[in-house]
């Protein structure tokens, strides 16, 4: 098992990073903080999809001059494009929100917004 | 030596997220996560995705910073 | 109790996905499926059958465009999202005007304290730089790292860095009101137009002539879907920029 | 012989037409009232009119939706439902015109005649369920429609004993539902069947689940003991309600579904075989007992009319259960003697109450000089609960006495007897009060109620003594009744 | 006409079109933005009508755009359960109608937000209708995304003072369910090297560990849950619903929430199909689910006031319903899951429709405050009622058959406490409603006032009264949907041999 952890260190790191983006959300009050922990979870995934297309001594996968295979894969790379897009467009909407909450309740603690309602 | 790079580039984004959630100034925390992401950027470059690694310096590094910058300037810098 | 409860969740996430990911096939191993099976694929034919060097960009735009498709879609709902959620009263008088939304807003911006000089000065002196390697990245996205989505973002951030530096009036102007809701769509309604220009071509919706042929066409069509692409997120980051901004 | 025909859904259509006829003429009462009139009698003359093909045996059959194969609203009119229809048309006719009486000058009149006609629509309707699932939808239609009525008056103490008797009766409906999804998973059917669709292979633990969910989901409305809470508090509706609920539709509607499980879902065989008649048996005769004791101890005339409800039910469910042609006879025609002495007994204190005033047995001394018709009725209906030869209830327990000596259950004898002497001892004190009880310095006028209300009274009084002269009098409901016995045993 | 083979792409393209061009048609007019939505949804229900008859007569059917192969490219994939898409669009046409009057009438909201408004509708239904017909996995969570960001704001959208909270408490679970969903199909991926969910379904058998499948399938399962709001996942779901516009209200408790069943059968699709792990345990672990939600929602909303919660709250035990008939995983209750997904869409928008009439001319909520409607408003009154009985489940109306068929479903699987849990919350959602008709027509008003409004407006009423006779229809002709779902049930439950 720790050896199986040891070879897979890239995946171990994004749970980790996983779990403090999930640790911040949960703990914290800040809906900013929130939000900014959310950003590290939504990393940690796609740095965990990139490590999926990562081969051993592989090179970028861009058939031009001098490139030489192996190749990484690109569908993980195609895919965390995407991933990352819609991270951006979820945290535009998610600080749109938080900008509205502030102005109508002067707070984006979570604890006290509970209390207003 | 790729390997050390690796594990140096693994425990750096630990270590800043760990920081992104000590931070109290919120704008400090921005900053971080935007290092983060950057830290980020090169680990993906290293791993053969450029691809990713540039978008992830524009877009995660760049918009998603200015987007949190400006959301704490409209609302307020200190975590309670 | 809490620290108690979140320690407890943490834990419960964290087991099971150590636990699925140690399991996971050996990271960098050449003979996973990840590298045998679609990748294999792509890696070996990609070139010719996508039409771009970059595979990344093959599978983006020719393999999997409608995944493309949708991510541009995607940022486009968060636009529409955030002005659904931004706009206020109180700024904007009762009117048919609605869609220029930043410019109205420009005109009570808040008073902001004056940018430095010297940043002033380094974003006007690199902004024609920075716009032509937004450009490149744009148009060389099928050969080298990039493409429409990297070059949008540049432009965007380019549109952003020198909102804050000239002020709304001056850059209102690359952003004309009647442009803005094309310029906003404009990814999504490029992948629909060459989706029915390829659809004609080839009988599939999003179809890349794969003709000797016809390369041309398919280089163009690709051109025209990175262009649409960067020329989209541009105006859609730098809308979002100016409505958070404005309100 | 199966025919098909449409008069098994015109029946319930009629009253189902009459309802959203009597929604749409408004405030009009006249309308209204010529709506309910013709309505009632119409369906009258459409289910006499399938009364002699019932006496022959002719069953009337019409499927009308089929959801999916074997689940759907079909409707079969065999002799045991038709004696069911007969006996609530008959009584919409006549309570419709107490009601029209009774009803003068109430400010929902409109809610009240059009839920009352859904009600009875839903009554025919359930006596010509052909399957589980119909009888099941009309079993809820009833609750949900009687419903209004119960809390007709809005006030708290309404809408407290409404919310009593829904909680009650939709729990029960929900045992009815799991009891038919049982029986639809162990034999890919809901019909009501001949002799049954259950069998015993299917094993004790299933057939007793079945039973439970289906007998105890019915006898809620039965009013059995102890599911009978509701009864008493719904009292607080109008009169004419409270004999429609107690008479024919709701209580009868819990009955006849105990008849239906024992005879149409589980057969006399299976249940004889299986004994889960006995502990019901036990049950009926508690109940039959118990209630009686209470109703000695009630002074509101409507409470006390109620647990005598309560204990005559049960003589349904004891016969039921008894599982002898002779206990069965005495079941069904129960159904129409307790009808209509009851719905006498409830006109009577109607009237006595839109008359006088008054609601509880202690101030009805005298009251038969007052009203000498009226409580004529009373003691008619009285007699009948008593036993007394000649009079409706008398059939019943001669039967039901057969039918427990035929099954060698001699101490059911032993509870009609005591029965007999409870209900003499809560009905004779009214009857002597009223009679022979005069307070000094009563003005002796005869000060009858209204016409409509006296008049509907006395017939059901006159149907009692009907009933119980002329039960070998071919086309009276106890011919249907045999009928439907020699059906159910195969005879 | 139906054999067209392009009808696939343009039913999930045209919405989300239609969305780019809403804020372009408003350029000159905001007044043109509704009648636009309409114009569009009009055309995607077409597109939507021919591929369900196609369906309907063919089975099956795949359309590959870019004329790529599976699983080299994405395959759009049309199965029964894809027909849902029948009535995301009969919904999403009447809200959009529903809309025309509610959005200018609400007072909170600046009138130019209101094209925004139409265009995230039409983002939302498109975005639904792409995730159905989708037969790949990663397109299946970009979809997930369209859908979801655009739900989020759209719950925001009334400006109320709690809109915002609630719409990001949506907005945060929602996120992280749909990074679960997008973490596990990194995993499965991993495992597979595959995309395509039929190429996934045969691959995913052959591997040496089963860990990492398993926890995809967990992840995959928690976060679908969240979307459809299962119970210990649903917390965000009573005040999003409650919050948002009525039309919205109804396009989310409709078919939003369904969204997640959906994917949740995609799940089963394959992994029934790929046989590498034994269900037993997650099966009754939603049936568990699934049977809490059903008493725990209904319970909820008996003691609820105002009219819009108690609906949200009941989507939560309807919710139940249809996972415990998944969980079940027998035909019957298979069977009876899936239509359950039709049907409460349909009986949902009824109800959240109604409630918004009434909200319309009262400016009310509470059921206290709204005592006596009944009197003044029968007609929306009458829907919300057919609304209540459908969702009890008395026959002859929609909601009885898939009630029905699940709980035969936990008989036949014998695991008759199931078939009780689902019959006496069945009895506790009619309590609920027989309180809201209760206050509609036999309390004395609270204030006397209601007692003069006047009938919703037609664009609001007509919506209202389709729904309610299709809930009505729709149980008439209730062996449709099972007929038509019944070879997609027994395709999806084969490989256990059932």
């Amino acid at each position: 098992m720790l050896e199986a952890l040891w070879n897979n260190v890239d995946y171990v790191a994004s749970v980790v990073l996983f779990c403090i983006g999930l640790y911040i959300i949960i703990a914290k009050n800040n809906l900013i903080k929130k939000f900014l922990g959310l950003n590290i979870m939504e990393t940690a995934v796609f740095s965990f999809i990139i490590a999926l297309g990562v081969i051993d001594g592989g090179d970028a996968p861009i058939m031009g001059a001098g490139a030489h295979a192996p190749f990484s894969s690109p569908v993980p790379q195609a895919l965390v494009l995407t991933g990352i897009v819609v991270a951006v467009s979820t945290t535009a909407l998610a600080l749109s929100l938080i900008i509205r909450i502030y102005r109508q309740c002067g707070t984006i603690e979570a604890d006290e917004l509970r209390e207003m309602e | 030596m790729s390997a050390v790079f690796d594990i140096m580039l693994l425990v750096f984004l630990i270590v800043t997220a760990l920081a992104v959630a000590r931070a109290k100034d919120l704008l400090g925390a921005a900053i971080l996560f935007s290092s983060y992401s950057l830290m980020m950027c090169l680990l993906w470059q290293h791993r053969g995705a450029p691809d990713v690694a540039m978008t992830e310096a524009a877009v995660g590094a760049g918009i998603t910073t200015v987007l949190f910058l400006v959301a704490i300037g409209r609302t307020t810098r200190r975590e309670k | 109790m809490k620290k108690a409860f979140v320690a407890a969740l943490l834990i419960l996430t964290a087991m099971p996905l150590l636990i699925g990911v140690a399991a996971l096939p050996p990271h960098g191993d050449p003979d996973t499926p990840v590298h045998t099976h679609i990748s294999a694929r792509y890696l070996e034919e990609g070139r010719e059958e996508a039409g771009a060097d970059n595979i990344v960009t093959g599978v983006l735009l020719n393999y999997r465009g409608l995944d493309t498709a949708g991510e541009v879609t995607v940022i486009f709902t968060a636009l529409m999202a955030g002005l659904a959620v931004l706009i206020s009263h109180k700024k904007q008088p009762e009117g048919d005007a609605a869609y220029d939304a930043a410019e109205a807003a420009a005109e009570d911006a808040p008073v902001r304290a004056p940018v430095s000089p010297v940043v002033s000065f380094v974003v006007r002196l690199l902004a024609p730089f920075i716009a032509l390697f937004a450009v490149y990245v744009i148009v060389n996205g099928h050969v080298t790292p990039g493409g429409g989505f990297q070059g949008g973002a540049i432009l965007g951030a380019l549109f952003i860095a020198l909102t804050i530096v000239l002020g709304r009036e001056r850059t209102r102007t690359l952003m004309p009101r009647l442009a803005q809701p094309w310029m906003q769509g404009a990814a999504l309604l490029t992948f629909v137009g060459v989706g029915i220009v390829g659809g004609a071509l080839t009988g599939y919706f999003l179809g890349f002539p794969a003709d000797a042929s016809l390369h041309l066409a398919r280089k163009l069509m690709m051109l025209v879907l990175e262009a649409g692409i960067g020329l989209g997120g541009a105006a859609v980051f730098a809308t979002l920029f100016l409505q958070m901004e404005a309100e | 012989m199966e025919v098909t025909d449409i008069r098994v859904i015109l029946a319930p259509a009629i009253s189902l037409l009459c309802a959203a006829l009597v929604f749409l003429a408004g405030s009009n009462k006249h309308w209204r009232r010529f709506w309910m009139l013709s309505a009632a009698t119409l369906k009258l003359g459409v289910v006499m009119s399938m009364l002699p093909g019932s006496l022959q045996g002719t069953v009337y059959t019409w499927g009308m939706i089929e959801f999916t194969p074997g689940i759907g609203l079909a409707f079969r009119a065999d002799a045991l439902g038709m004696f069911f229809a007969v006996v609530s048309s008959t009584l919409w006719v006549i309570t419709t015109i107490y009601a029209i009486g009774y009803m003068t000058g109430d400010e929902h009149r409109v809610r009240f005649f059009g839920f009352f006609a859904l009600c009875v629509s839903t009554t025919v309707g359930l006596a010509f369920a052909e399957n589980l699932l119909t009888f099941f939808l009309f079993y809820e239609m009833l609750t949900i429609c009687t419903y209004p009525l119960v809390i007709h008056d809005e006030t708290p103490d309404a809408l407290k004993a409404g919310r009593k008797y829904l909680t009650y009766t939709l729990i029960g409906g929900a045992f009815i539902m799991v009891g038919s999804v049982i029986v639809y998973d162990a034999t890919g059917t809901l019909s009501l069947g001949h002799p049954g669709i259950l069998s015993a292979e299917l094993g004790t633990r299933t057939l007793l689940l079945i039973f439970v969910s289906l007998v105890g989901g019915f006898a809620v409305k039965a009013a059995v003991m102890p599911l009978h809470g509701w009864l008493p508090s719904a009292m607080v509706a109008p009169t004419p309600v409270s004999a429609l609920l107690h008479a024919v539709a709701v209580v009868k509607a819990g009955a006849f579904g105990i008849l239906r499980t024992v005879y149409n879902v589980f057969g006399v065989d299976l249940l004889e075989d299986i004994g889960f008649a006995v502990p019901l048996m036990w049950i009926a005769a508690f109940t039959i007992l118990a209630a009686s004791l209470v109703a000695i101890f009630q002074d509101n005339i409507k409470r006390r009319l109620a647990f005598s409800t309560i204990s005559q039910l049960s003589y349904i469910v004891l016969g039921a259960a008894l599982l002898t042609p002779f206990a069965a006879t005495a079941a069904i025609v129960h159904i129409a003697n307790q009808a209509f002495a009851k719905i006498t007994m409830f006109f009577v204190a109607g009237a006595i109450q839109r008359t006088t005033g008054k609601t509880n047995v202690h101030e009805l001394a005298g009251i038969g000089y007052r009203m000498p018709w009226t409580m004529g009725a009373f003691t008619v209906a009285a007699l009948s609960f008593i036993g007394m030869p000649l009079f409706a209830g008398f059939i019943t327990k001669w039967y039901l006495s057969l039918g427990a000596l035929e099954s060698g259950e001699y101490w059911v004898l032993a509870v009609m007897i005591a029965s007999s002497l409870f209900n003499a001892a809560y009905f004779l004190p009214i009857v002597y009060l009223a009679f022979f009880k005069a307070p000094p310095g009563t003005q002796l006028r005869v000060a009858e109620a209204r016409p409509t209300l006296l008049i509907s009274t006395l017939v059901a009084a006159a149907y009692v003594i009907v009933l119980g002269t002329t039960a070998e009098v071919p086309g009276m409901p106890f011919s249907l009744a045999q009928a439907a016995v020699h059906f159910v045993f195969g005879m | 006409m139906a054999a067209w083979p392009h009808w696939l792409p343009l039913v999930v393209l045209a919405p989300l079109l239609g969305a780019v061009f809403t804020p372009v048609v408003s350029l000159r007019s905001r007044h043109v933005a509704p009648w636009w939505a309409l114009a569009v949804m009009s055309a995607t229900s077409v597109a939507a009508l021919f591929l369900v008859l196609r369906v309907a007569s063919e089975g099956p059917f795949s359309y590959l755009p870019g004329g790529w192969q599976p699983p080299y490219g994405i395959e759009l994939r049309f199965d029964e359960f894809s027909a849902v898409i029948s009535v995301i669009c009969l919904i999403g046409w009447l809200a959009v109608l529903y809309s025309l009057r509610y959005t200018e009438w609400l007072r909170e909201v600046p009138k130019q937000r209101i094209p925004y408004y139409y265009a995230l509708l039409l983002l939302n239904l498109g975005g639904m209708i792409g995730f159905v017909v989708t037969g790949d996995l990663f397109n299946l969570f970009v979809f997930l995304e369209i859908l979801s960001l655009s739900a989020y704001a759209l719950v925001a959208f009334s400006g109320e003072h709690i809109a915002e909270m609630a719409a990001f408490k949506y907005l945060l679970m929602g996120a992280i369910s749909s990074l679960l969903v997008l973490f596990s199909v990194g995993i499965i991926f991993g495992i597979t090297g595959s995309l395509n969910m039929a190429d996934v379904a045969t691959r995913i058998g052959q591997l040496d560990s089963a860990a990492p499948a398993a926890l995809a399938l967990a992840m995959l399962a928690i976060g679908f849950m969240v979307k459809a709001a299962v119970f210990p996942v649903h917390i965000w779901l009573p005040d999003a619903h409650a919050i948002a516009p009525s039309p919205i209200s109804a396009v989310l408790s409709g078919l939003v929430v369904k969204v997640g069943i959906i994917g949740l059968i995609r799940v089963y699709q394959i992994y029934y199909a790929a046989g590498v792990l034994d269900l037993h345990t997650l099966n009754q672990v939603l049936v568990w689910l699934g049977a809490i939600s059903i008493v725990m929602g209904a319970f909820f909303a008996i003691f609820q006031d105002d009219i819009k919660l108690m609906l949200a709250y009941s989507t939560i035990s309807n919710v139940g319903y249809i996972v415990m008939g998944l969980g079940l995983s027998t035909n019957f209750s298979v069977i009876g899951g899936s239509v359950h997904v039709f049907n409460h869409a349909l009986i949902k928008a009824t109800l959240f429709l109604a409630a918004g009439a009434l909200i319309y001319r009262t400016g009310y909520r509470t059921l206290t405050d709204l005592r006596g409607i009944g009197r003044s408003m029968p007609l929306t009154c009458i829907a919300i009622s057919i609304g209540a009985i459908s969702i009890v489940g008395i026959p002859p109306t929609a909601g009885f058959l898939c009630k029905w068929y699940i709980a035969l479903g936990a008989f036949e699987a014998d695991q008759p406490f199931f078939g009780f849990a689902l019959i006496f919350g069945a009895l506790f959602i009619f309590i609920y409603y027989i309180r809201m008709v209760n206050a509609f027509y036999f309390q004395a008003p609270v204030h006397p006032e209601i007692l003069e409004v006047a009938e919703a407006p037609l664009s609001m009423l007509a919506p209202t009264l389709l729904l309610a006779s299709l809930c009505l229809i729709m149980g008439i002709l209730g062996r449709i949907p099972l007929a038509f779902i019944e070879p997609a049930a027994a395709r999806l439950l084969a490989p256990l041999g059932g």
